[in-house]
């Protein structure tokens, strides 16, 4: 279950978007409601009372899905560090306007950032809260190299076995925007096999994510099998960086690192390919 | 820009998980699992993530059809309940109330359900009322 | 019945301009390469996706070269630039999910490297010879 | 070079460099930065009058006399034989630009008031169909090797400064003299400086052992001093070039197999050539007067930057590299983009010629013909899978996709069908046209049939 945030946090936020609201044309954020708490686009005269700041959604979808309807429209979006980090690779990629979207960053509890496993449980343009430190490395990924292969192998067998390909993951990403899906493009995933055929599923979209991925833990939080994604992702993050110096959502300039040359984006490591 | 989401119970089988259907400006545009449902935590399968998909099909029927001269053609709900009840009822009458069965949907509500076994059990007299759900 | 030799089956994706004409320069100066190595011509070893590579496993290839001119050769200047920056995420990739990453493997060789390519297709498939078929590593 | 300026067809744009170039086959756009030249071109006379007006009678070095004669702030370049024929006022030379303080006399001096100290620089843009890139080579710096003692001796020269002591435009009015003003009685030739040496270049630069055998020539021929020539093997590769070999080893040359290994300059002045003389077996030192190193042609300093903004490639000797070795020579892999010359790879000057003039050919028929063949096996955008997410157009390598209206938009005249953006795009919105993914699925299928 989530924390309760601090009394303080919550009115902070709430009394920030009251005042952004009167030059912005809504503000992004979760709204309780007798139905529960769900996304929603603030406007000017909204009870902000009922603004809340958990359970956590991919608002920055949200986002994404309003500057693309509303051509001129100016939001603020109530942010945490995965939202911003979110928020800065599909603006790399044209899914949201950077001019138009205004962060109110809030940091998150410590132990919010103890249970996402979080580097860095705070956003950039931090307005309310206090930065905490970041949680501890995810145990199962900090012992991962000295894992055998075949265990390895056993141990995602046995996780994916599980899939019932409701693509849950992919859907609830704040970095999934496309059209179509390699993971339903019948040349890479055969249809019709349940679970879908290991490692190709699973692999094609770490690999779509290996610069995309901002350790947002959306995947896990909505897989109804309990697949710990977060691990392959996390994997996946380490070895990007350390190949290629890339931190997704970490700066707006640095371009994808895959789709630039060497000059661009040069590789770190030593591949014996350079010759 | 009138942006809202609509919690609401998946209708394509009797799990009944929650989700937000995700709507702008009257329109329907996405789901969103309801995080904060008591049942379904944040999870759905992928019925319930495509729930938005029968919404506005070009396939989906806005009118009940009636086979005319072997064409499906469009009718009004007037028309297409009286000839539904007048087969009934003849065929009650010619083969008894066990030719017939009742087949309800988890689409429906619970309510609707509820008066579906009414109308077999209480109208026409069987017992033959079965759900998808349970196929 | 005897046991037969594992023959790893290797599929070799090779690029029009250096690796392609390589193998041609290799099969011209009559140097024997292995016969394990399955090639498909593609214009670029840009062209080649994880989805490609993975796709190639599924199907059943025991290792995957790929293979394109050396880096500021490129007949594209810098597709080759996506290319090696690709595989070594590909095959941490393929590590995390407990397949031997030295299943796959990025060469380059250019047209004029008939000897090059024999000796890196020899070596590539004692090297997954010796790591014994796909099946059974992800059977374990 | 004095056809091209007379040539009504031809802009000659002088003093310019190109600052961008976009666009396709059939139609580039170029911007060029035009420097000023001081002088008005139209009204300019090549009279020379301001060059002896000029009254900064120091000078600088003379870049035409490879440095071996010095030039005022204003001149005519070549030595009064550039194309266009029109004087030019170098900024960083003329008393009154670089310092502010001038009489400047060379306007008193012209008699068509062409001296015009206001021009400005200017960016010139321009449409072209096809470019043809002739940018030269660069002179290999023999300081680089440091066993050839360059700097120590002013009569340790290259093969280009010999040019202008044996031209009769040049500083001793071709009178081959050393820095002593004497005629040399004893002259090293050495080949191969910074060509086929794994410290320098590996390739051969070609040109060197026939101006080499040529500046033999010369010297015996002017002066009849001894000569020796210290080379590898002699290529003679071209119509006539054999039989000149034999003609310079008749007149007397002494030919020493075996690279020049180094130049010491003695107490008194002279130079000692080391070197082992392989047909003879043993180690020779051979003091003379002169030393000739014949430096190898490398490719321009800024060669990158020009291949970045032509879209080239290099090839490992840094040369811009051709389409193909043999059979695309001078054509580049941007289509439109030809090479001429030793901007290529090393020439001599007939080689040259053939090349610049297929170049101009070749850009000419495409100008001509109007229309363009292209390759089918380009990309293709299928617009409604695309998402507008751009990695497509970071990835290309020749620009040809853009993003319009959030669609990825795909220019097949400049798309070379390489692939990387089919295998980049996430949403599977690009096919590349006759290696579908489809297609390629199929070739694995087909080959891992063998079982």
């Amino acid at each position: 279950m989530n924390e309760q945030p601090v009394p303080s946090i919550i009115e902070a936020i709430r009394q920030t978007v009251a005042e952004r609201l009167q030059e912005l044309d809504g503000v992004v954020g979760l709204r309780r409601s007798s139905e529960g708490v769900a996304p929603h686009v603030f406007q000017q005269g909204d009870d902000l009372s009922e603004l809340e700041i958990v359970p956590r959604y991919p608002l920055t979808t949200v986002v994404s899905r309003l500057h693309k309807s509303f051509p001129e429209i100016r939001l603020g979006i109530v942010a945490r560090g995965c939202d911003e980090r979110a928020f800065v690779e599909m603006a790399k990629r044209n899914q949201i306007d950077p001019d138009r979207l205004f962060i109110l960053g809030i940091a998150c509890t410590a132990e919010e950032a103890e249970e996402c496993h979080c580097a860095a449980p705070f956003p950039k343009h931090l307005v309310v809260g206090k930065p905490v430190a970041p949680g501890s490395p995810n145990p199962v990924v900090a012992e991962y190299d000295n894992t055998p292969l075949a265990k390895r192998n056993a141990f995602w067998r046995r996780q994916f076995a599980k899939c019932i390909k409701c693509y849950g993951c992919r859907n609830i990403c704040p970095e999934c925007f496309c059209e179509d899906c390699a993971m339903e493009d019948p040349a890479w995933v055969e249809p019709g096999l349940l679970a879908p055929p290991f490692p190709v599923f699973h692999l094609i979209r770490a690999m779509h994510m290996a610069s995309r991925c901002v350790a947002c833990r959306q995947c896990d939080l909505t897989c109804p099998a309990h697949i710990p994604l977060t691990v392959l992702y996390d994997l996946m993050r380490r070895d990007m960086e350390a190949t290629l110096g890339y931190i997704p959502g970490e700066d707006i300039k640095a371009p994808p690192p895959l789709s630039v040359t060497l000059n661009e984006a040069p590789l770190l490591v030593n591949t014996g390919h350079m010759d | 820009m009138d942006y809202k989401n609509v919690l609401t119970t998946c209708v394509y089988c009797g799990c009944g998980c929650g989700l937000y259907l995700e709507v702008l400006d009257g329109r329907v545009i996405g789901v969103w699992p309801a995080k904060t449902h008591e049942i379904t935590d944040g999870k759905l399968c992928i019925k319930g993530w495509n729930i938005d998909g029968f919404i506005y099909h070009e396939d989906r029927l806005k009118t009940p059809l009636i086979r005319k001269d072997g064409h499906l053609v469009e009718a009004s709900w007037d028309e297409a309940l009286s000839l539904v009840a007048e087969k009934l009822g003849t065929i009650k009458a010619e083969s008894g109330p066990d030719s017939i069965a009742f087949l309800s949907s988890a689409k429906g509500t619970n309510e609707e359900n509820y008066l579906l076994q009414k109308l077999s059990r209480a109208v026409i007299g069987t017992n033959n009322v079965d759900h998808c759900a349970r196929l | 019945m005897a046991v037969e030799e594992f023959e790893p089956r290797i599929v070799a994706f090779m690029c029009n301009w250096c690796t392609y004409a390589g193998a041609d320069n290799a099969g011209v100066a009559r140097l024997e390469s292995p016969a394990n190595i399955l090639p498909i011509r593609v214009m670029c070893s840009g062209r080649i996706s994880p989805e490609l590579v993975l796709r190639t496993f599924r199907e059943g290839a025991d290792g995957v070269l790929v293979m394109g001119c050396h880096l500021g050769d490129c007949h594209y200047s810098s597709g080759n630039h996506r290319t090696i920056k690709r595989i070594p995420l590909l095959k941490s990739l393929l590590g995390f999910a407990g397949i031997n990453p030295e299943r796959l493997q990025l060469e380059w060789v250019s047209a004029a490297e008939g000897p090059r390519f024999t000796q890196v297709t020899k070596a590539f498939v004692e090297r997954v010879r010796t790591l014994g078929p796909l099946s059974e590593e992800v059977a374990a | 070079m004095m056809d091209a300026g007379r040539h009504p067809n031809i802009t000659l744009m002088t003093y310019s460099e190109v600052e961008e170039v976009s666009g396709y086959i059939g139609q580039f756009k170029v911007k060029v930065r035009q420097r000023p030249r001081y002088v008005d071109m139209d009204l300019c006379t090549g009279c020379g009058a301001c060059v002896e007006a000029c009254v900064f009678k120091k000078g600088v070095p003379n870049e035409f006399d490879e440095g071996l004669s010095r030039r005022k702030g204003v001149y005519i370049p070549m030595n009064g034989q550039g194309v266009p024929m029109k004087a030019v006022i170098d900024e960083d030379a003329c008393l009154f630009l670089h310092r502010g303080k001038c009489v400047k006399k060379c306007m008193d001096a012209c008699p068509t008031n062409a001296i015009d100290f206001d021009q400005k620089e200017r960016l010139v843009d321009l449409e072209v169909g096809s470019i043809v890139v002739a940018t030269g080579f660069d002179k290999f710096d023999a300081a680089r090797l440091s066993a050839y003692s360059w700097g120590k001796s002013p009569n340790i020269i290259d093969g280009l400064q010999f040019e202008r002591l044996s031209s009769a435009t040049g500083p001793t009015k071709g009178e081959i003299l050393t820095a002593e003003g004497n005629k040399p009685s004893r002259v090293a030739i050495i080949h191969c400086v910074g060509s086929r040496d794994e410290n320098a270049n590996r390739y051969c630069s070609r040109v060197c052992c026939m101006y080499a055998l040529k500046h033999a020539h010369l010297v015996r021929d002017k002066t009849g001093a001894e000569v020796f020539e210290f080379y590898m093997d002699i290529r003679a590769f071209g119509k006539g070039y054999e039989e000149f070999y034999e003609r310079v080893q008749e007149e007397g040359v002494y030919f020493v197999r075996g690279r020049g290994a180094e130049i010491v300059v003695l107490e008194n002045g002279k130079l000692q050539i080391k070197a082992e003389d392989t047909t003879l077996g043993i180690p020779v030192a051979i003091d003379v007067d002169m030393a000739i190193l014949a430096t190898a042609m490398e490719p321009q300093t800024d060669a990158d930057h020009v291949a970045a903004l032509f879209g080239l490639s290099r090839s490992a000797d840094g040369f811009f590299q051709e389409a193909h070795p043999k059979l695309r020579p001078f054509h580049t892999n941007t289509d439109g983009v030809f090479l001429a010359g030793t901007c290529q790879s090393p020439k001599d000057v007939p080689d040259t010629v053939a090349h610049a003039n297929a170049a101009a050919a070749e850009a000419l028929v495409i100008l001509d013909r109007g229309e363009v063949l292209i390759s089918p096996t380009t990309a293709m955008v299928v617009e409604e899978r695309c998402v507008g997410c751009g990695d497509c157009v970071l990835v290309c390598p020749y620009s040809a996709i853009s993003l319009l209206n959030s669609k990825a938009h795909l220019n097949s005249a400049l798309c070379k069908g390489c692939g990387t953006c089919v295998a980049t795009c996430p949403s599977g919105a690009i096919e590349a046209l006759h290696f579908t993914d489809q297609q390629i699925v199929a070739e694995i299928e087909g080959v891992l049939a063998w079982q």
